[in-house]
């Protein structure tokens, strides 16, 4: 199966793991990505609080070289990039005002022809029965999984099922042999990007998240979002320093966890790059 | 000579239409007085034949109104109306009369200010396209049935 | 039409029906239709291109139905969806008639409705050229041309009403133009009288008529009313999606509606 | 020739101040036909329609047009003045010289001449004008009343004991609808079963009353006063005549663990059961779909415990076909499952239930016998959230209505938690509280200041489960959206009341008219709110939108006094503007052909076939006849019949052609 890549900023720095980790099971799991060449920012950061015409010119850029390379299916393993680029495809192909004034302007050619999708969309349909016989070890672990925001919301965009309690990646983890236990904060806010300006929030909401997890016994949180990831696992010691109460309980990337599976080394797999020790799963399940 | 002052007749329907023109009237809202009103129960009983009298004897102008759909108090009335006026009025222009000069509508009881408003346009639309020319010279015709006496009418 | 002879004579011997209504040679050349009643006529009929009048306005007349159904009859496509639709205005009923088509050259009898609906569907309007030519012709004129050309056409009419008679599907005991209280249609040919005769005829076959051309081909000065109902028939077509003579049971165009039937001219 | 009497008005200065009345007057005189032609300050004072009376008398007059107001407002007022004269009383028309002439244009010549153009028009249609007799249709009078919840047992009781046979179909097995569900009753707290119990009892001994429960009405034909309704009565696998609901059989059944339907999925029933202690008739039911005998065939414990042998497996639907003047509808609504929320949490929580399993639980015959305890874990909750508007004024939802009662039994229901759990405390999270009947404020704010129930006005974003807990997410939109967040043991969700499933299927096979919602339409809002559009069918209950007890008992009598109404007099008569077939002499018999496309342009079904047939017998043809007691006189079949066979009384073919004729007429 042949896709188009978005990796975005977050993957080539703060998150390398989650690339490293796509990277390692592709072949396993006969997965093919072509990069999108000379990709730019897709304005995920600022750009949709300045101007909105730029914050939609930008993912339409990646769009339009995208449709050149004949991409028709394009990953983007970031939530906040799949938020920005599936709302400016929809912006293009509706708003005949914004798509004329994009033509003007930066002389785009795009008739969107090319699909968004996450990184759950092509796991969902590669992850299957039959491949889950082969896989040479399960990872049996109690975890919850964690969407965020931008993966499931909001719903006109990603049409999600089940909005308030999707169940995507659950079906993934359960088929590597993983326990997902029923969880209420699974969509709940982790603070985003205000881990840079208050970031004593980031601590009280992902205490929230953290507390609930560990007192259901989960051994481990599986995300599918960098900024997911950099505030459970980054800030965990602003969390600990804010609520008081110590966590180790690791945060990994439905990537890394389906990498154990597939029998990949730690290394490999990026695990020594997570702030909090993955020892506890490492250890274990090798 | 006078300007040309247009004769316009308006088949109404008495649940909405009528309704709503008694409504212009309690709401004391003028409008121009070319129109004469013939009420009817409702819009599925207005037979195009009537239309075709009033352009013979002289009319200028037919203004066709009833309830909106579905909200007509015998149901369907209006639809069935409907599907008349589109097959009658395609019929007309195809034989070359005018379609302009038949003003179709709906007026619901609460549209007392559309009533108003439908009329001084109507009124304003056939002054603009004259006298009906079509029917001209079947007015004569009429005159010459009248002469033999034999016409009740 | 040897066919055709075997299979008439099949039908009165065993009783099957009472009259054949066909077609048989009339005078200089031209064809004439023919009731067979006794297994002698049989030979009279005759089958070729020349038999293209629509014989199904003979099954309306009583002195028809006084020899009591079922009635064969020698059937074009244009007289097999006269039929379907006569049968939808409860004017027929199945098994009234037995139907005779030719299909390359063999002759078959249609009795049941899936038959006659099948053989209908199958075989649509096909309009003679010259038609389609006039219908091109009056599709590009402007309002004000098709008015003198409709006037013109129009005052030729006397009002001998010939093309009721040839019409299988004006079939009323006592139609409009006999009403006179009040009085719809006026009586004299003159502009008035002929302008609301002609409306209401179109009006009348609006969603009916099944485009045979008997009405122009009966017309003795010739004015192309066929042109009217087809226009008519046209627009139930393209509103309505509805197609005359394909359904036994089909209600009529005009006496229904459908919620969404789409308008561009209601204010 | 015909004498018409033109009556010109000024009503007061209504006309007079824009139109020469006496030049009306004089104009109207010379026109053929017209034989006496006056006007008078005041047409509809008794004065001046005593001129009509005595003109009447004296000029003998053949019709009557008066030029005044819209018909809309007088015709009756004339017509009656007619009548008492002696005059048939469709001879009289009116003519709108004030609404369409007086009051829209200036005072000017051309404001009279319009207003003499508008008397000619309709001096010419009453000279076309023919008498009219009211039509007298049989009544039977029997009623049928759809629904055995409070509303219909309260109409079939009136009914009844105005003297009329009553019909009573019930789709469950016992009568009693969602009042029997609840446990108490808002504002006055009294014990909901002590107050409907001798009701239904009433109905079940009343000797007028015929009950059918267990039963669905599949079909409904004929006409106001000449119902004709088909009743399918479910096979109850019981023989009602020998059963003594002692029971035996119900304990026997070993199939336990059914959701009781009745207890809204919280208890459990067996596959023969009696719904509730209380039930009338108090005889078990057996549940096809879940008896092992008809799945397997074999068990039939019941039958052997049956102290009357009085199972009946092998007994089959019954279908009856009754005669009935009238019917009411009472079939009541239900309200929404939890898991038609996703914010709260997709009725995967065993403890997020709504109003109706609450009441379940608060019931003394409920699954807990009154004590409150969660459905989870059966511990006594000791803080209980009750969330308003779940799913009602949601347009997001598709419900952008309030259901209206769910603020007082959510007040109720946060009062009788406390009444139970003294040391347990309930929040309420509202938008507004809708307490607007007698008492039903103050109610509220016993609830508030007595039971010290924590009213928080806000919304709740989500529900969800954390430690055992569930947490409730909420704003308190009065401390400035400040976020609140209560871990509750319990949530209860006063959810949305809307129709039942079966609602368009019955409105369908009725032939009545229902909103987007499938709540059955009313004739008029304010004017005819327990009518439908077609005459003969009524509304009571929830069945027309959720609304409370009270109200639903207050419209039940309000269709039975309709009911009665109409069963007062033997014969029922209607307006005689109805369209008739025109028959006439052999060899003829009629210009109609037959060819029914008026039946597919009728929405009343009002045009059936009728056979002509000579003297000896023969059929002559089958021609089209119309029902005068379906006819609503719309004229949409006069319009369409192609050889104008079809003529509409009061609106003739006749009288509309000389209204257009003579407006042209110089």
């Amino acid at each position: 199966m042949k896709f188009g890549l978005y990796p975005g900023c977050s993957l080539e720095a703060s998150s390398r793991e989650y690339l490293e980790s796509l990277r390692a099971i592709a072949p396993k799991l006969g997965l093919e990505f072509e990069e999108v060449k000379n990709w730019n920012c897709c304005g995920a950061s600022s750009a949709h609080a300045i101007d909105h015409l730029f914050s939609v010119a930008l993912p339409a850029t990646i769009l339009a070289q995208a449709e050149q390379q004949q991409l028709k299916d394009l990953v983007v393993p970031c939530a906040a990039c799949y938020s920005r680029l599936a709302i400016a495809k929809i912006e293009l192909t509706e708003n005949a005002k914004v798509r004329n004034e994009l033509q003007a302007k930066y002389h785009l050619s795009y008739t969107g022809t090319t699909n968004i999708l996450t990184i759950l969309d092509v796991l969902e349909r590669v992850i299957t029965p039959e491949v889950s016989k082969q896989l040479p070890k399960r990872f049996t672990k109690n975890v919850v999984c964690y969407y965020g925001c931008l993966l499931v919301r909001p719903q006109r965009i990603t049409n999600v099922q089940r909005v308030e309690d999707p169940q995507q990646m659950e079906e993934i983890v359960k088929t590597i042999g993983a326990h997902p236990l029923p969880w209420g904060m699974k969509t709940e806010c982790c603070g985003a990007s205000f881990s840079i300006t208050r970031t004593e929030l980031v601590g009280k909401l992902c205490g929230r998240v953290l507390d609930d997890a560990v007192c259901r016994g989960a051994e481990a949180i599986i995300v599918a979002c960098p900024m997911c990831h950099s505030n459970l696992d980054m800030r965990r010691s602003v969390i600990e320093h804010v609520t008081g109460k110590k966590y180790t309980i690791p945060v990994l990337f439905i990537t890394q966890v389906i990498g154990f599976a597939l029998g990949l080394t730690p290394a490999q797999l990026g695990m020594t790059r997570h702030f909090v020790s993955t020892e506890s799963i490492v250890s274990t399940s090798v | 000579m006078k300007e040309f002052e247009p004769k316009i007749v308006a088949f109404v329907c008495n649940w909405c239409t009528y309704a709503g023109a008694d409504l212009t009237g309690t709401s004391r809202i003028h409008y121009a007085p070319n129109v004469r009103v013939v009420r009817f129960p409702c819009t599925g009983r207005i037979d195009y034949n009537l239309i075709i009298k009033a352009f013979e004897r002289g009319a200028d102008g037919v203004i066709v109104s009833g309830c909106h759909p579905n909200d007509c108090h015998y149901t369907s009335g209006n639809f069935h109306a409907r599907r008349r006026w589109i097959v009658f009025r395609t019929l007309l222009e195809y034989i070359g009369i005018d379609p302009r000069r038949i003003i179709f509508s709906w007026v619901s009881a609460a549209e007392g200010a559309k009533w108003a408003d439908l009329v001084n346009k109507a009124v304003r639309e056939i002054r603009e396209l004259g006298p009906a020319k079509e029917f001209i010279n079947m007015k004569q015709w009429y005159e010459f049935e009248k002469a033999l006496g034999g016409f009740r009418g | 039409m040897k066919q055709l002879h075997e299979r008439a004579h099949e039908l009165l011997e065993q009783k099957a029906v009472s009259v054949i209504i066909g077609y048989g040679e009339g005078t200089e050349g031209r064809v004439r239709p023919v009731f067979i009643r006794t297994l002698e006529a049989v030979r009279l009929l005759v089958w070729d291109d020349r038999c293209r009048v629509n014989l199904a306005v003979y099954l309306n007349k009583p002195e028809i139905r006084k020899f009591g159904f079922p009635i064969a009859v020698v059937s074009t496509p244009a007289t097999v969806r006269t039929i379907v639709q006569l049968i939808a205005e409860h004017q027929l009923s199945i098994g009234d008639v037995v139907v005779l088509v030719r299909e390359n050259d063999t002759v078959r009898a249609l009795i049941q409705k899936e038959d006659l609906e099948q053989y209908a569907r199958n075989n649509p309007v096909i309009f003679p050229p010259f038609v389609i030519e006039e219908i091109e012709l009056l599709k590009k004129m402007s309002i004000e041309e098709r008015f003198t050309y409709w006037q013109e056409e129009l005052a030729k009419c006397f009002k001998c009403y010939a093309c009721r008679a040839a019409c299988p599907l004006c079939y009323c005991e006592k139609c409009i133009t006999d009403v006179n209280q009040p009085q719809w249609v006026c009586v004299a040919p003159h502009p008035v009288g002929v302008f609301e005769w002609h409306i209401n005829r179109a009006m009348h076959l609006a969603g009916r008529c099944i485009e045979c051309g008997s009405c122009t081909i009966a017309c003795p000065v010739g004015i192309p009313i066929a042109l009217l109902t087809i226009e008519a028939t046209r627009v139930v077509k393209e509103e309505f999606a509805f197609t005359p003579g394909i359904d036994c049971n089909a209600p009529s165009a005009l006496s229904t509606f459908r919620v969404d039937d789409k308008e561009t001219f209601i204010r | 020739m015909a004498r018409i009497g033109v009556f010109v008005c000024h009503c007061g200065e209504n006309i007079a101040a824009t139109v020469d009345c006496e030049k009306v007057a004089k104009a109207c005189a010379q026109l053929p036909g017209v034989a006496y032609s006056i006007d008078y300050k005041y047409m509809c004072s008794d004065p001046g329609q005593n001129l009509i009376r005595e003109a009447i008398k004296e000029k003998n007059l053949t019709g009557v047009v008066v030029a005044a107001c819209s018909p809309r407002m007088h015709e009756p007022t004339f017509r009656r003045a007619c009548a008492e004269a002696g005059l048939n009383p469709y001879l009289c028309e009116m003519a709108n010289i004030r609404e369409h002439c007086s009051w829209v244009h200036p005072k000017s010549e051309e404001t009279t001449l319009k207003a003499i153009d508008i008397v000619k028009t309709i001096i010419a249609k009453v000279r076309k004008n023919q008498p009219l007799y009211p039509i007298k249709v049989p009544v039977t009078k029997t009623a049928l009343v759809i629904g055995g919840g409070i509303a219909g047992i309260q109409a079939a009781l009136d009914i009844a004991n105005a003297g009329h046979r009553v019909i009573l179909v019930e789709k469950e097995p016992s009568i009693g609808g969602h009042m029997a569900q609840l446990s108490e009753t808002f504002p006055t707290l009294d014990c909901s079963q002590c107050i409907l119990t001798p009701r239904m009892v009433e109905v079940a001994q009343h000797p007028s009353i015929t009950l059918y429960t267990y039963a669905e009405v599949e079909s409904l034909t004929g006409f106001i006063g000449n119902f004709v309704a088909r009743i399918r009565k479910k096979a109850k696998s019981i023989d009602e005549k020998l059963c003594t609901g002692c029971g035996e059989c119900v304990n026997a059944c070993p199939i336990k663990k059914i959701p009781s339907e009745f207890n809204m999925g919280l208890g459990t029933r067996p596959a023969i059961y009696i719904p509730f202690p209380q039930a009338v008739p108090n005889k078990p039911v057996i549940d096809r779909s879940r008896c092992t005998y008809f799945r397997t065939g074999k068990c039939r414990f019941c039958e052997s415990k049956c102290p009357t042998k009085a199972i009946r497996f092998d007994q089959n639907d019954e279908v009856i076909n009754v005669q009935v003047g009238a019917v009411v509808v009472a079939t009541g609504f239900t309200v929404l499952e939890s898991t038609f929320f996703p914010e709260y949490g997709y009725g995967q929580y065993k403890d997020v239930v709504t109003g109706l399993q609450f009441e379940r639980i608060l019931s003394a015959s409920g699954p807990t016998l009154g004590e409150v305890r969660r459905p989870s874990d059966g511990a006594i909750p000791k803080k209980v959230v009750f969330i308003t508007c779940a799913g009602s004024r949601d347009p997001a939802k598709g419900i952008e209505y309030c259901s209206k009662i769910c603020c007082m039994y959510t007040a109720k229901h946060a009062m009788l938690y406390k009444h139970k759990v003294h040391d347990g405390q309930a929040y309420v999270f509202y938008m507004d509280i809708r307490a607007t009947g007698k008492g039903y404020d103050e109610f509220v704010r016993r609830a508030i200041e007595e039971d010290h129930v924590k009213y928080i006005r806000g919304r709740v974003s989500r529900v969800y489960e954390r430690n055992g807990k569930i947490v409730v997410c909420g704003a308190d939109t009065l401390l400035g959206a400040e976020p609140v967040e209560i871990e509750a043991d319990m949530v209860v969700l006063a959810t949305a009341g809307v129709a039942n499933p079966g609602a368009e299927e019955l409105a369908q096979a009725l032939h009545i008219s229902y909103d987007r919602h499938r709540f059955f339409t009313e004739a008029h809002p304010k004017l005819r709110p327990v009518e439908t559009n077609t005459a003969g069918i009524f509304l009571a209950g929830a069945c027309q939108s959720p609304k409370d007890i009270p109200e639903s008992v207050g419209q039940a009598s309000a269709t039975a006094s309709k009911v009665v109404a109409l069963f007062s007099r033997d014969e029922l008569t209607r307006e005689p503007i109805v369209a008739v077939v025109n028959r006439c002499a052999p060899p003829l018999y009629s210009t109609c052909v037959g060819c029914f496309m008026c039946q597919t342009a009728c929405p009343y079904s009002a045009i059936e076939r009728e056979e002509l047939r000579t003297r000896d017998g023969t059929l002559v043809k089958t021609v089209a006849r119309v029902n005068p007691g379906l006819c609503q006189g719309c004229g949409t079949c006069v319009a369409f019949c192609r050889s104008k066979s079809i003529d509409l009384q009061g609106y003739s073919n006749e009288q509309m052609y000389a209204e257009v004729v003579e407006l042209f007429a110089e």
